[in-house]
């Protein structure tokens, strides 16, 4: 998808998807009920996926989904069952008023020196001697090639290294939930 | 040897020493997941990792030796990353040779831990190594998982749990920042590989870039997280009392170690042109750390959380080094990690020690006249805690390491003497709690009726005695460790490049 | 002697072995020590003074040879060994004697053995590390006279810290604990300075190798540092001396240390190491910065600092009930004069001073002794509970009057020579400050003289001090080494003089003063 | 878009934020940690646009990560509701000083 | 250098002189360390019995027949004579007769010899530091031989009486020692050829005071008064001290030959010298006790009486008179400076007289009597009568010294009789507890009136020839001499003169009084020592009796040395001011730059002089003999306190208790209470040092406070970290 031939509607979804975000993400920072944040927050990673889509990453976006709103989540929701937190009552757990007051303070604070950011813009077109040759700028055709091609050459260490991370997860998680043994 | 880092085939001959650990660090999982739980399990895993640091570290002594480099690409071949890497692997040895034994005490059966040991270490070696922003984030994050389970592993423990629980919670947390920063510094120069970012600074005269030095300052808040640098510290004491005596010794020496290595090497090879920037901020966090770090090691009863003071404190001493981003500063950095390691290891060698069976608190009362009972025990606290201190001769390398990273700030093009008499001031508060040790074990009498501390275990007095003598033999002759760290401290600071055409983008 | 000296190479090893001996006598009574575990507690004293005792004679008597060896009017380091020992920073093992710390190494090797001796029969527990600690602390001060390195001379510096904060922490009295982290946390803020101080100089000389230069000739030379920082690097040295000397108002680590160290602490405290302060100041801080020691302020705060010191020091000693207090508080007015006639800068105030260094290292070691012997005996150090015991103990009312006119000042003992010295040379340049100074005569009268009265004259009323016996052969040969060198310095102090004039008028060159041969010179009469 | 998405991101990262700031159940602090994992890799995705697909390589990096800190996190998590049957961080200070 | 004429004689053994003396010190110093309280497990003093006791039953001045346990009644007590008092009796007297004798030799070697400058004899380089070339020197001059032939002369005659006086006491080697040790100093004070030199003498002679006041120290007054000796002194030694450093500052020297020479370059009446020679009188003052130093003399008496009369009357307190003598070369440059001293010599003269009107002590008698002698002395020196000023010291050494023996003996008897009779409630030294002493000790009771005629200065005893040569010596300088041209205090000089004249006839008159009082009170008169102890009145044995008639003949005689013309020509009894041209030499030049251009007084004017200063001293007499009526006297016990200004008198103007509420209260007080407890403990330990500590402590506990615990502070924390990290950033972009 791209905003060449249909501007207008490319610029509106993006807004409202943004939106949808942004919203989202406030409400779901700001529930009570730890299912209902989860779910929220599912909300926010749906409207992101489409933004991600938008962006032209659609292998990212669909990853989204999956990964990030189908697994990791749902793992998320897992615990909080399982842990039974899910009573609204025994769990106010957000800060009184003045906390909150204080955290948005704070955090306007801390957007407006991120908004920062913006004053450069990206200005330059890098290039270098060394940078990929022109194949590998083109990639293979298609939505996944393109990131195959650095996540296999350049990333290839990168990749391996996300393998043995899991793996360190994996253990991590298997001694520190399983019952004792003694 | 030159490896073309481009190839797989060079890529994994430059990465060998940690492709070793990695896949002795798996096999030992297999081993460790292998048989239930048992001490004698535990102790067999154990030393098998012993084994496979001890491939490793001759992996990468022979890898030293040979002066090999690489092309640029996303893992640095040189002095600095084998240096960094004998000093993580000879602090994984020792975790491990602590762990051995007290892990029974405080009954963790299994041989996981050990395993897990190796694989922060593997991580720690990337971080060493590498020069791309996001290698150096997966490489974070190896060793942090691993140090985040490791600080909870003794499942019996609430407190374990507990610190396991904020050192994660914050972890992940300041882990959003670094990853952010990576992000703008990606979005400002277009490029992860540091080397590069250093290059397109000079060349594309960035130095004043928003994004650019947003990026820097969120990955300045991750680093300062990672060193336990005020005010993004408070996670360190907590986590590092939770923790098993052996994984805060590890903590303390080399999560800390690794953090600067690979602050170090950003700093230096990424973001030397623009000390403008980074300097002031790093200069205040500096001076907030030694402040804050040293005068709240004054009001701590606690052993454990004294030495998580102390380590936090010195973290601000190496900000020094830091903030010095010079060469010698990263040459300071190796010397003051050696020693620094040296005395944290004999430090929590004879905490191990002293500590009673089935109690986690390791209130400084518990020393109270050990001269009397363990005069050696006691001597060689004493001499951890002047080196901690950077006394000289009784402190032995302890003194030349402070004394290093004086020379470095001292001789920074940046102008860093107050920041150096800061550093000498808060040392003097430091002998407020350093020496209160002292004179808890030397001149407060035994108290009526103190359980005699149980006596040293091989490994654990291994530990201790090799900590202690390789720190006074070196407070004698620092001079080849200082060579060894004078050699060891190239990491190229970056250089422009002829600028290329730039092209309004879009 | 000399040609004899000669012969044997003296010169080429005696430095060396000075220092190695002590150490090689702490690691003998460590092994000593851990192997002696059955023993009961008498043997464990009694091998422990024993092996102490032979180390230091040992060393005492090798070490007089300095005195005929060495050549007092050579520009050059005496004795002097270079040997590498870092060399890529720099730092060198570097060291030599000149008159001055030649007199103040046959001080403390002198006085070392005196100090076993006063210590044989009051440490009873953990020996050993005692006389160890003793030993360590030996060869550090004997470092720091000798060193012509930086680096070398800051880590005897620290050297000492240690063992003298485990002597007081250890075996000192009931509040140890807070005297012995007080003494060393004044210490040790200052040399930190002094540290930074010497990193800073070092780099500023450095060759275009970019390897630093600690070399004392080096630097002393190459002294060329602008204003401003040769002031700040002054004031670093400044205060890590002041601190040890010590002077007004750095003082008050002292008292404490004084009071709650065991004998030999507190002889050793007095008679050497607060001796590395003015030495200090002598061997670095001056010649280094000799601009910012002839600075107008810096040299009219310090005299003042030192006036100050003299004064204060004698009135508030006066007033103290404990004698090692009042005793300690003396050793801050001697020092303040010694301080004084220093930054007077003239021949007669600098050998004077040198003088006054050594006779205070005799007359408050002394006292020192002879308060441990009495407190050994009764346990207690307030004058309030003695007086009258010259009745009973004559020989030490003898020797305590002997030392005490010594502290005084009264001619024909050693303080005399100094303090005239000190006060007639400083006349000349800071005449109101001498002045004010020379009142020092009175209060010192005061202070001691009321001390010794209310301690050995009086009625003997208290019981308990009735049976105190007298000093034993052991006490009285101790004192007797000392005794005898108050009166050698009061009478014929030339021997010294000739000794420390080379260095003094070096000194005095150096901060711009007149070099004065060994002459009458006519100076011209008073104008209108 | 890219001006757009970067402040969005930043919009994201700063809710995330403040959520850790005022919650105090540990799953919900960890999903706010999410949350700016997620603003993080707006910012990759759009900065991909610029750069090439490098970009949304190390997004899929970043999930990575993620899932191995879910894992770990609510491990660690479970672990200490075992021992004090809440996951209330205010609960939660056995150690301090 | 041509050879000194003494060089070849005896007078090269000068340094024998000093060194006898001091071997003899540490002869009986090594036997006074064989301690005689071995005697017993437990302090023999301390507990109850006779011998024990005989501390509590004197007073201040109470000591006397310290060592006269010898009468066998202490049968408790081990025997207290030093077993080695034999040795001391030889060795202590002995040294100074040897010493007296080589005096005597080198005394007429010198007469024999042509003497124009001083005979250095160096000993040794002392002190060499640059410029300053001290040595260890001394100079045989004319002034330096006659206080040599004093010092020994009357020293030798007090060491014997003292061996009778102190025979029993258990400290009687260490007695001896001191006082030889004393004689020591003494010599070096006068022999030595640089002030240094006399210094080391000065405060040498000054620990020995010091030593011998409290010799009997178990006693704390007698503690206290050689503390307060020394002490005094000191003050005094400060002044010689900065003297010395201006000398050396603006001469370059301190031997007295180089500074003669070179006392030209000073201007006359000039700043610097008057200072110079204000702080040498300073010295002076402490150690010849003129106001305001004086207090220290009276209770000086504390000591043993013999060494009241060597130390405290005959030579140490004569040494300020020796050093303004002896540094007549830069006084009689300095008329203000000399105006001074005259005038404070003057002044104490008359107010130490006053005193001594009122004192029953017999010994404060004789102190005070000493303290307005010596003020008399200053006169001389101060008007530049160097001579009659060193001629009324020798005059003086013999009669006070007379006095002082002679009321030793009077003790000793009364002492022994007290002892006897195991009375230890009255006060042997009270001449209230005296009286008609004359029918039991006749020979005493003679000498001591030779002395006391000597002292109130009638003729043709010593005292009147020296005391009418000070008076003259004022008169005539009062005139053209330029000291009457200096100005002080406001005053004109010679006004300052007229003055002076005046309170010295008014001492005079004064003088005469008090030391008539006191012989009638000790010696006339009804007996009041007590029935019982009457029957143990006698003479004191011939070893105290002797030096006693010696001192007596030169007492009487003394003024032969310096018979003034104005006699000689009026009566040929004898030659002319032998002194005056012996001194010559050394104060001769100074004598005349004093004077100046002052007239010589007529004959005339000199005989009424002399018939006012006799009519004086007999008015004196004449009066105390009329008014007081020593019948009516009762004894110490029943005395009635007195009132008005007899009170102020007996209590000697309230001037200790002035300086105590003045000078010693409060800088005690100040350096307790504010340097020390303020400045030291407060200020600086309190609050700079443990404040210090403490702020660290408590940043410290708030610091741990703030590690609450809370993940949520932590984060707060961070995230405000955050904020600050990226501001700075953010800015610099």
């Amino acid at each position: 998808m791209a905003n060449e031939f249909l501007p207008l509607f490319y610029t509106f979804h993006f807004y409202l998807f943004s939106l949808i975000a942004l919203v989202s993400a406030i409400v779901f920072v700001t529930r009570k009920s730890p299912v209902a944040a989860a779910l929220w927050l599912v909300v926010v990673m749906f409207a992101l996926a489409a933004l991600y889509v938008m962006l032209n990453a659609e292998f990212v976006g669909v990853m989204q989904v999956l990964v990030y709103a189908g697994a990791i989540m749902v793992v998320f929701l897992f615990v909080v069952m399982l842990l039974n937190l899910g009573h609204p009552s025994e769990l106010n757990d957000i800060r009184g008023r003045w906390g909150r007051l204080a955290a948005g303070l704070l955090g306007l604070a801390l957007v407006a020196e991120l908004m920062a950011l913006s004053r450069g813009g990206v200005a330059y077109n890098f290039s270098l001697p060394a940078a990929p040759k022109a194949e590998v700028l083109a990639g293979p055709a298609g939505v996944i090639g393109p990131i195959a091609a650095p996540l296999f050459r350049e990333y290839l260490l990168a990749f391996e290294l996300t393998s043995v991370l899991l793996l360190v997860a994996i253990i991590g998680a298997v001694v520190l939930a399983k019952k004792r043994s003694a | 040897m030159n490896f073309d880092l481009s190839t797989p085939a060079g890529l994994m001959g430059a990465l060998v020493p940690d492709i070793v650990l990695m896949v002795g660090a798996m096999v030992l999982m297999l081993y460790a997941a292998w048989r239930p739980e048992s001490a004698a399990h535990q102790r067999n895993v154990g030393y098998a990792s012993l084994v496979v640091i001890a491939v490793t570290v001759a992996a990468v002594l022979w890898f030293a030796s040979r002066g090999l480099t690489a092309t640029e690409g996303v893992i640095a071949v040189d002095g600095f990353r084998w240096a960094a890497d004998v000093i993580f692997l000879l602090s994984a040895a020792a975790t491990i040779a602590m762990g051995i034994e007290s892990n029974p005490r405080d009954r963790i059966m299994g041989g996981e831990s050990h395993v897990l040991v190796l694989f922060a270490a593997a991580g720690m070696m990337i971080m060493a190594a590498s020069r791309d922003l996001m290698i150096l984030f997966l490489g974070v994050e190896m060793m942090s998982i691993a140090v985040y389970v490791l600080a909870g592993i003794n499942r019996g423990s609430i407190r374990s749990a507990e610190g396991a629980l904020k050192y994660f919670l914050l972890g992940a947390f300041s882990t959003g920042f670094l990853l952010y920063g990576i992000a703008l510094i990606y979005g400002a120069t277009g490029t992860t590989n540091i080397a590069v970012v250093g290059e397109r600074i000079a060349s594309f005269a960035l130095a004043g870039h928003a994004m650019l030095l947003i990026g820097v300052g969120l990955l300045l808040i991750g680093f300062a997280f990672k060193v336990a640098a005020v005010p993004f510290h408070m996670w360190a004491p907590d986590a590092y009392e939770g923790a098993p005596t052996p994984i805060t010794a590890y903590m303390a020496a080399a999560v800390k170690a690794a953090a600067f290595a690979m602050f170090l090497r950003v700093w230096i090879e990424a973001f030397l042109l623009i000390d403008g920037a980074w300097f002031a901020p790093v200069w205040w966090v500096a001076a907030a750390t030694m402040i804050v770090g040293n005068v709240v090691a004054l009001a701590q009863r606690n052993m454990k959380r004294m030495l998580a003071y102390s380590s936090i404190v010195h973290g601000g001493y190496l900000l020094v080094a830091v903030a010095a981003g010079t060469p010698l500063g990263s040459s300071a950095f190796l010397f003051y990690a050696v020693a620094y390691t040296l005395a944290t290891f004999g430090a929590f060698a004879v905490v191990s020690a002293v500590q009673k069976p089935g109690e986690h608190a390791t209130p400084i009362a518990d020393y109270d006249g050990l001269w009397s009972t363990r005069p050696w025990l006691a001597v060689g606290f004493g001499v951890c805690m002047l080196a901690l201190l950077g006394f000289p001769i009784f402190g032995g390398a302890g003194f030349f390491a402070k004394w290093y990273v004086l020379q470095a700030a001292l001789t920074s093009p940046r102008g860093l003497v107050p920041l150096s008499v800061v550093l000498v001031l808060t040392s003097v508060v430091s002998a407020g709690y350093y020496l209160h040790i002292v004179r808890v074990m030397f001149m407060r009498p035994r108290p009526e009726g103190a359980a005699e501390p149980a006596t040293l275990q091989p490994l654990t007095r291994m530990v201790l005695v090799g900590s202690v003598v390789m720190l006074l033999v070196l407070g004698l002759f620092p001079g080849a460790l200082a060579g060894w760290a004078t050699s060891n401290a190239a990491i190229t600071p970056p250089e422009a490049r002829n600028p290329f055409p730039t092209v309004p983008f879009n | 002697m000399t040609a004899m000296l000669n012969s044997m190479g003296y010169n080429g090893w005696i430095l060396t072995l000075l220092l190695a001996l002590p150490l090689i006598g702490a690691v003998m009574l460590a092994v000593q020590g851990s192997t002696a575990g059955t023993a009961d507690a008498a043997a464990k004293v009694s091998s422990a003074r024993k092996t102490a005792l032979l180390f230091f004679l040992v060393e005492a008597i090798v070490s007089l040879g300095l005195w005929w060896s060495v050549d007092y009017s050579s520009a050059e380091w005496q004795a002097a060994v270079t040997v590498p020992w870092i060399p890529a920073w720099g730092v060198y093992f570097r060291i030599g004697v000149d008159g001055i710390a030649v007199l103040l190494i046959l001080l403390t090797t002198c006085l070392m053995p005196l100090t076993v001796l006063g210590s044989w029969t009051s440490i009873k527990e953990k020996p050993h590390a005692f006389y160890a600690m003793l030993l360590l602390l030996t060869t550090g001060m004997l470092g720091v006279f000798m060193s012509l390195d930086l680096v070398l001379f800051y880590v005897f510096w620290e050297l000492m810290l240690i063992p003298m904060y485990l002597i007081i922490g250890i075996w000192g009295g009931q509040r140890r604990l807070y005297a012995s982290l007080k003494f060393f946390l004044f210490t040790m803020l200052g040399s930190l300075l002094m540290l930074v101080a010497i990193l800073y100089i070092g780099f500023k000389t450095a060759g275009a190798d970019g390897v630093p230069v600690f070399a004392y000739d080096t630097l002393v030379q190459s002294g060329n540092y602008p204003g401003n920082a040769a002031l700040w690097l002054f004031g670093a040295f400044f205060i890590a001396f002041a601190v040890k000397v010590p002077m007004w108002p750095f003082h008050t680590w002292l008292p404490d240390a004084h009071v709650e160290a065991p004998t030999a602490g507190s002889v050793v405290l007095a008679s050497i190491m607060l001796k590395m302060g003015t030495f200090g100041f002598i061997r670095f801080a001056l010649p280094l910065f000799p601009y910012a020691a002839t600075h107008p302020m810096v040299k009219s705060t310090v005299i003042v600092l030192a006036v100050v010191g003299i004064v204060y020091g004698a009135l508030v000693s006066m007033v103290q009930p404990d004698f090692k207090k009042l005793v300690a508080y003396s050793s801050v007015s001697h020092l303040g004069v010694v301080m004084l006639g220093l930054f007077a800068f003239t021949t007669q105030s600098v050998q004077g001073a040198l003088l006054v260094n050594i006779n205070h290292g005799i007359s408050t070691g002394a006292l020192f002794l002879l308060i441990g012997m009495i407190y050994e005996r009764r346990h207690s150090r307030q004058i309030a509970d003695f007086g009258g015991i010259a009745k009973v103990m004559p020989m030490f009312a003898v020797m305590l009057t002997i030392v005490a006119l010594s502290s005084i000042g009264v001619p024909g003992t050693n303080g005399f020579v100094g303090e005239f010295l000190v006060l007639i040379g400083s006349f000349r340049t800071q005449p109101i400050a001498a002045v004010i100074s020379a009142t020092v005569v009175i209060f010192a009268a005061v202070y001691l003289l009321w001390a010794l009265q209310r301690i050995i004259y009086n009625p003997l009323a208290r019981p308990e001090n009735a049976a105190l016996k007298d000093l034993n052969m052991r006490e009285v040969g101790l004192l007797v080494p000392l005794i005898i060198g108050i009166f050698w310095i009061g009478f014929y102090p030339k021997p010294l003089l000739d000794r420390t004039h080379a260095a003094a008028t070096r000194l005095v060159v150096q901060m711009g003063g007149v070099p004065e041969a060994n002459t009458t010179v006519a100076t011209p009469g008073e104008g209108r | 878009m890219l001006a757009e998405s970067l402040a969005l991101s930043a919009a994201l990262f700063t809710i995330g934020v403040v959520g850790v700031l005022t919650r105090r159940n540990a799953i919900i602090v960890f999903m706010c940690v999410e949350l700016m994992l997620n603003a993080v890799n707006l910012s990759f995705v759009a900065l991909s646009k610029v750069y090439g697909a490098t970009g949304q390589v190390f997004v899929i990096f970043v999930m990575t990560v993620a899932a191995a800190e879910a894992a770990v996190g609510l491990a660690i998590i479970i672990s200490i509701f075992r021992h004090k049957k809440s996951v209330n961080l205010q609960d939660i200070n056995l150690l301090r000083g | 250098m041509q050879a000194h004429p003494l060089a070849e004689t005896v007078a090269r053994l000068v340094w024998f002189l000093p060194l006898l003396p001091l071997i003899g010190f540490l002869i009986n110093g090594a036997l006074s360390l064989k301690s005689a309280y071995v005697a017993g497990p437990a302090d023999p003093d301390g507990h109850d019995g006779e011998h024990a006791n005989h501390g509590e039953h004197q007073d201040v001045g109470g000591h006397g027949g310290t060592g006269h346990d010898a009468h066998g009644h202490d049968d408790h007590a081990p025997a207290v004579r030093h077993k080695f008092a034999a040795i001391t009796s030889i060795v202590g007297p002995g040294v100074m007769v040897l010493s007296f004798g080589l005096a005597l030799a080198i005394f007429f070697a010198m007469r024999g010899a042509e003497m124009h400058n001083p005979y250095i004899n160096t000993l040794f380089s002392w002190m060499p530091a640059g410029s300053l070339q001290l040595n260890a020197a001394l100079q045989l001059d004319a002034l330096s031989m006659v206080m040599v032939l004093v010092i020994t002369g009357v020293g030798m005659l007090i060491h014997i009486f003292s061996v009778g006086y102190m025979q029993d006491d258990p400290g009687y080697p260490r007695y001896f020692a001191y006082l030889n040790l004393f004689v020591f100093f003494m010599l070096l004070l006068v022999l030595g050829a640089n002030y240094v030199v006399t210094f080391v003498g000065w405060e040498g002679v000054g620990l020995c005071s010091y030593l011998l006041i409290g010799f009997w120290f178990s006693e704390k007054a007698n503690a206290d008064a050689g503390k307060k000796a020394f002490i005094v002194n000191r003050i005094g030694d400060f002044g010689f001290m900065v003297a010395m450093f201006m000398i050396f500052a603006h001469v370059g020297s301190l031997d007295y030959v180089t500074i003669a020479e070179r006392a030209g370059s000073f201007a006359p009446g000039g700043l610097v010298v008057t200072a110079i020679c204000l702080f040498l009188f300073l010295g002076c003052a402490g150690k010849s006790a003129q106001i305001p130093l004086y207090t220290w003399l009276p209770d000086a008496m504390a000591g043993p009486t013999p060494v009241s009369a060597l130390i405290h009357a005959a030579t140490m307190v004569t040494a300020g008179v020796f050093l303004v003598a002896r540094s007549s070369m830069l006084f009689s440059i300095a008329p203000v400076a000399s105006l001074t001293v005259a005038l404070t010599g003057a002044v104490t003269a008359i107010f130490a007289a006053t005193i001594g009107l009122k004192q029953w002590d017999i010994k404060k008698v004789l102190a005070y009597s000493t303290v307005s002698q010596l003020g008399y002395m200053f006169v001389g020196v101060g008007v530049g009568a160097y001579t009659a000023g060193v001629f009324h010291l020798i005059t003086h050494a013999f009669f006070k010294a007379l006095l002082f023996l002679g009321s030793g003996s009077v003790i000793y008897v009364m002492h022994r009789a007290y002892h006897a009779t195991h009375n230890h409630g009255d006060d042997a030294q009270d001449m209230r507890n005296m009286g008609g002493m004359k029918q039991f000790m006749p020979i005493t009771w003679t000498l001591m009136w030779i002395a006391t005629l000597a002292i109130a200065g009638v003729p043709p005893f010593s005292g009147f020839f020296s005391k009418d040569e000070i008076l003259a010596a004022v008169f005539s300088r009062a005139h053209g001499s330029p000291l009457a041209d200096a100005t002080l205090l406001g005053m004109p000089g010679s006004t300052v003169l007229y003055l002076i004249w005046v309170l010295a006839l008014a001492a005079a008159l004064l003088t005469a009084i008090y030391m008539t009082r006191m012989m009638l009170y000790t010696f006339h008169g009804p007996n009041r020592t007590g029935d019982a102890a009457k029957p143990h009145l006698a003479e004191a044995p011939w070893v105290m009796t002797g030096p006693l008639v010696v001192l007596g003949v030169l007492s009487l005689a003394g003024g032969w040395l310096n018979l003034p013309k104005v006699i000689t020509d009026l009566i040929p009894v004898g030659p002319t001011a032998t002194l005056e041209h012996w001194l010559e030499p050394v104060v001769g030049a100074a004598t005349s730059r004093v004077a100046g251009g002052a007239a010589h007084l007529s004959a005339t004017t000199e005989e009424l002089l002399i018939g006012t200063a006799v009519a004086i001293a007999i008015a004196g007499i004449a009066i105390a003999w009329t008014r007081l009526k020593p019948a009516a006297l009762t004894t110490k016990n029943a005395a009635v306190p007195a009132t008005g200004i007899q009170r102020v008198l007996e209590n000697k103007w309230y001037v200790d208790e002035a300086y105590d509420a003045t000078v010693v209260k409060p800088i005690y007080g100040a350096s307790k209470g504010v340097l020390w407890a303020g400045v030291d403990v407060g200020i600086i330990d309190t609050m700079l040092v443990n404040g210090t500590a403490a702020l660290a402590r408590f940043f410290g506990w708030v610091g741990s406070q703030l590690q609450t615990g809370r993940v949520g502070t932590y984060a707060w924390l961070l995230v405000i970290g955050a904020v600050l990290v990226l501001r700075a950033f953010a800015r610099a972009s």
